[in-house]
């Protein structure tokens, strides 16, 4: 076997990592600007596959193509985001003979549609979030849109067939706000899924997210795991996860892995999946969609059960038979905390924040998990989503890990850009996490709440008085020694004492 | 030596002296500190000062004078002798006059929030610019009225372009 | 509480983390050439105690405590090393009202005579190397420790009662060599420990050093852990470790652990200590001595049971009651392995190589742990010993740890001075290694073949021919750059594509 | 341009030709290569060359063209253009002549395992010096006579002090 690796960042050095240790040469590839990114220089083997435009390189099944036969390569991985769930691009790979490390072609087109998909958890017997059944007809009429809307009933969503990531979908709370919702959601899926169908999804009230990982084998056997907790999020994107989560017991989660066990089974799922469910208050859950790709937080998964669910994504696809103990993968040891390191500006509304890492000394040490992308002397390019690197914690217990997790991102240095290091090391303060009380609605409501007490709020980071002062402090010798010195003067002490050492290693040769 | 220095809008004076091989009399804001420093990366000092050990890393942030300093994983913005090197009048500020809301990074233009002659209030948004699969909303700093819209949806524009202007 | 931590390089970074985790602040001690040193970096003080000679510095007990007290540091981690194992210090900290995060001065002292040792685990029921209960006379006559030794019986070694990593230590054959032995390990052990006292053991044919970690709390609650598997040794040192082993059965492993328990018990002992036994090829294990501090290769026990050593080393200390499933401890998840990257050169005999480090980036991702004590632009002084870092890979399955830790020694980049990592990704590939068919003779036999075998052995980089080449055209591309190049030159192609995206950077302030 | 490079005790000639920005022609040996490549840190070179990715790095070893080669975990030694700027005769050589055993690291002299006058063989062991805790004996590179003993036990020796003269 030979792997095409069909992505880029810390998921494309992901999986370059687990080919390497089972022995499976790897081909990256690369667009302009990502020359000297790290995944290039990890691989066995890389090929250039275009401009710095994804839709020009990664996008571009095409070109994957032809990079797997330039190098050779007989399997492809497609990591997450990009092509991981485009139908198109695993079937071309099985038309030109490649095996694709992921389920069927037919089984991605069905549960990309978030309405087909509905339909197979209903027929597995799962229960979904209460909504319309098939997209709304393009040209339904003002009359019937009203109707439809309200047998769904207010709070509610208008989502895109197509969607993910939170484009095309609104929130309505009453019909005035409906058709306005209906057109600017179209409008957005269209330009990002070149598919403009909405349907109607009730908003529940609180909910939290929690997703059930599993794996399918070709000869039948679905194993799923235990939960991940996934409500931090802004935007509708994920910036924490956890496993397992506060909100399920040993009852809901052998119920909750039942259910998503089912669905797999019923599109006959093979390879890495995660059913989405939502969790309302009362305990109940409801099937929100299934993502047929690994998803960025699977190490949270991996911390708490110890299996590679890459080279388990791997194995599949060679044909082996899942020997996994099913039981044990529903009974976590430990708990395990994923903050996503991105490169944006928590203290400017998480604006991006690409540019040249002039330093970086990711956390280490005990419990700490490094999944990384970058490295010193590589520009973050504007190109692509801003995920530099992926830190995991994993202890005993979730405080230890939280604990963990703070001290973690205290020593992890990354120079020259910005990163939400600061914003993660607030909210692991935060009461709030702390004791786990938090739904999908809680990072955006208090985001706002901060944003609207405007230029009073202070920064993520927190700085004391005593921290600005050693701040200003170092900036001043900083300034002093480059005005003054020489290397040698900025050396500081030590360096003196060592130039002694230095000349004499000078003379080993 | 004597330096100016910024951190979070706040201005302190800095003097520095040398006093022995390493160490340094670093006056701040009136109150001498003895410490022992150390050059320990391109951009990290390590200082030993008031009994407690902290390295601090001092990026430069593509301007003279100003810096990402990084403390335990958390950072601030510190200008060193901003009022001598400070370039032309800043951009989206929050001292009086125009506002010109500028791209921060290349991206595309996705919606316009605001148009010529509407009012605006502090921290509305005005324009939503897409770069690196994200949408990002420019907000007024302040109130004002929209006297100019440079962009129209769909555009891609520049890192620095001007896309509204507020008076 | 507020920890002094009277030590340096990895174990103190290791201290500090656990301190920061716990919320509790920590007190670095440093000599002169360790001013720059990543301990002192990271610890929340950090106080000077002398000249870089560690007797002048980490090794000065009057300086330590006058550390402890300028700082108001209430308790003392010794790490291990320099005075962890040294009764007078346990008891000046004791004296001081200084916490010792470990055993007793008393129990430090009995443990600490090889003599006295042995003499405890044959009291608390437990077989020890056979050989003399108690050490030789200073004066007694030839005839006399001829008849001890054939007492005994060849092969023997002469052992310093004091000893600790060889030292003081010979073997003899036969009758022939025993006064010579007697004398240069007498003369050795004094001035190594500042006692010449030495006894006799009988020299096991080809034992498996095999090591039971424990903890004990004031309580009397002593806890056995799963056994570590130690006998990858050059010259007596460890080099490499992994838990479990592949030579103990669990029926073995609970009769390991209970007379581990039962010896720790018969001295009361509190805090983390190792019992290292040598096991036979039969099956039989014999004492062979108690440390009585934290093991250098303690995380591959934290790796298969989760449990923080160093953590619970601290709340020990504190009085709390071990609340362990002691069960769980015994039964290893997965499989650990630790590698010691020593800055020495493997290829010249294991030579130190100190000098400045000018580049390094240790391996990360899935099952990989770095515990390292140095960082890039820190020069690794001549004066103490050579560790530069713990690489430690967990997985499910020993091959699968073998194939992550050769996967993360090929991208832990070190630059600037030789280490001896070239040496583990080839002992990761031996069969024996590979099998598990080694004890504590294999590695001096085959590195002796090896130099044996003279200038024809080739090192244990082994590259093959084509990476020769490619080395050779790294090195023309590299002089090429340098002779006619700018920075920019340097910075290859993609650096001008990324000039415009670095310029509008320029502009964002 | 062209360069001797010896690694691992093999000479080749390499002869370097830039073909496009990031692009060079590399001859080695008489076999051209068509490489892309690119400066990844100050010490590594990322290359793109028959079909495979490397990253090399290339550390200074403190002398001038000699330098430290890693490549995924293992290490060479590799001396650029070594006949140009190699130093005067070497130590611990392997060729005819003098042979000076030098101390490699400062340290202290344990135990002298040779006396003027003695017959060694290659490989054997004449001095043992302590450093970072290790016991370090230093061997004859090929047989001789000791001619001169420079230190005794217990000294403490500096980087490239010679202990140990054989002939």
């Amino acid at each position: 076997m030979k792997v095409l690796v069909a992505n880029r960042g810390e998921i494309a050095v992901r999986v370059i990592r687990a080919c390497r240790e089972m022995g499976i040469p790897s081909v990256a590839v690369f667009s302009d600007c990502d020359r000297d990114a790290r995944h290039v220089r990890d691989a066995d083997q890389a090929i250039h596959i275009g401009p710095s435009e994804a839709a020009a390189s990664y996008l571009r099944i095409g070109a994957l193509l032809d990079a797997a036969r330039q190098s050779g390569a007989d399997a492809v991985h497609p990591g997450y985001g990009f092509l991981a769930e485009n139908a198109a691009f695993a079937g071309a790979c099985r038309d030109a003979g490649l095996t694709f490390i992921g389920p069927s072609p037919e089984t991605i087109a069905t549960m990309g549609s978030k309405t087909a998909a509905r339909a197979a958890a209903i027929r597995a017997g799962v229960a979904v979030v209460p909504g319309l059944a098939a997209p709304l007809c393009e040209d339904a009429g003002g009359a019937a849109i009203a109707a439809a809307a309200r047998g769904v009933g207010y709070p509610l969503l208008v989502k895109a067939v197509a969607g993910g990531g939170g484009k095309g979908m609104r929130m309505v709370d009453d019909e005035s706000a409906l058709a306005g919702a209906i057109r600017t959601a179209r409008s957005e899926a269209g330009s990002a899924f070149g598919d403009s169908a909405v349907y109607f999804e009730r908003r529940l009230e609180h909910p939290r997210h929690i997703e059930i990982q599993l794996l399918g084998d070709i000869h039948g056997t679905v194993i799923p795991f235990v939960e991940r907790e996934c409500s931090i999020q802004r935007r509708h994107q994920k910036v924490v996860e956890e496993s397992p989560s506060l909100a399920v017991s040993p009852a809901l989660r052998q119920r909750m892995a039942s259910a998503a066990a089912d669905v797999a089974r019923a599109v006959g799922y093979t390879g890495a999946g995660t059913i989405e469910f939502l969790l309302d208050g009362s305990g109940e859950f409801f099937f929100l969609e299934m993502n047929t790709r690994l998803q960025v937080e699977h190490p949270v998964t991996e911390m708490v059960t110890g299996v590679d669910l890459v080279q388990w994504q791997i194995r599949i696809a060679r044909g082996e038979r899942l020997v996994l103990d099913a039981d044990r993968m529903l009974a976590p040891l430990g708990h395990a905390i994923e903050c996503r390191i991105y490169a944006e500006d928590p203290d400017r509304g998480f604006m991006p924040s690409p540019g040249l890492i002039r330093g970086l000394r990711p956390a280490a040490g005990p419990g700490i998990r490094d999944d990384g992308g970058v490295s010193a002397g590589y520009t973050v390019p504007t190109f692509y989503d801003s995920l530099m690197a992926k830190l995991i914690a994993w202890a005993p217990s979730r405080q230890q890990a939280i604990d963990r997790m703070s001290r973690a991102l205290r020593e992890y240095h990354v120079l020259g850009i910005r990163t939400t290091i600061p914003f993660f090391l607030w909210l692991m303060r935060q009461p709030e996490y702390v004791a786990g009380r938090y739904d999908t609605t809680y990072l955006d409501r208090v985001l706002a709440e901060r944003a609207a007490s405007g230029a009073n709020t202070p920064g993520f980071s927190e700085l004391s008085d005593r921290d600005e002062e050693i701040v200003a402090v170092a900036a001043a010798l900083d300034a002093y020694l480059r005005a003054t010195g020489t290397q040698a003067e900025n050396g500081g002490p030590m360096r003196s004492r060592w130039a002694d050492a230095a000349r004499r290693e000078a003379l080993r040769g | 030596m004597t330096f100016e220095i910024e951190i979070n809008g706040r201005m302190r004076r800095a003097s520095v002296e040398r006093s022995g091989p390493g160490r340094f009399l670093v006056t701040l804001d009136g109150v001498v500190h003895d410490v022992d420093a150390s050059r320990t990366g391109e951009h990290a000092l390590s200082l030993l000062l008031d009994g407690v050990s902290r390295e601090v890393q001092l990026a430069p942030n593509g301007l003279p004078g100003e810096l990402i300093a990084g403390l335990e994983g958390r950072t601030a913005g510190v200008s060193v002798n901003a009022r001598r090197t400070r370039r032309g009048p800043a951009e989206t500020d929050s001292g009086a006059g125009e506002q010109r809301i500028v791209a921060p990074m290349p991206g595309r233009v996705v919606r316009i929030l605001a148009a010529p002659g509407d009012l605006v209030a502090a921290r509305q948004s005005v324009i939503v610019v897409e770069a690196m699969k994200m949408e990002n909303e420019l907000r007024a700093a302040r109130a004002g009225r929209v006297t100019h819209v440079a962009v129209t949806p769909g555009m891609s524009v520049e890192s620095g372009r001007v896309l509204v202007v507020i008076e």
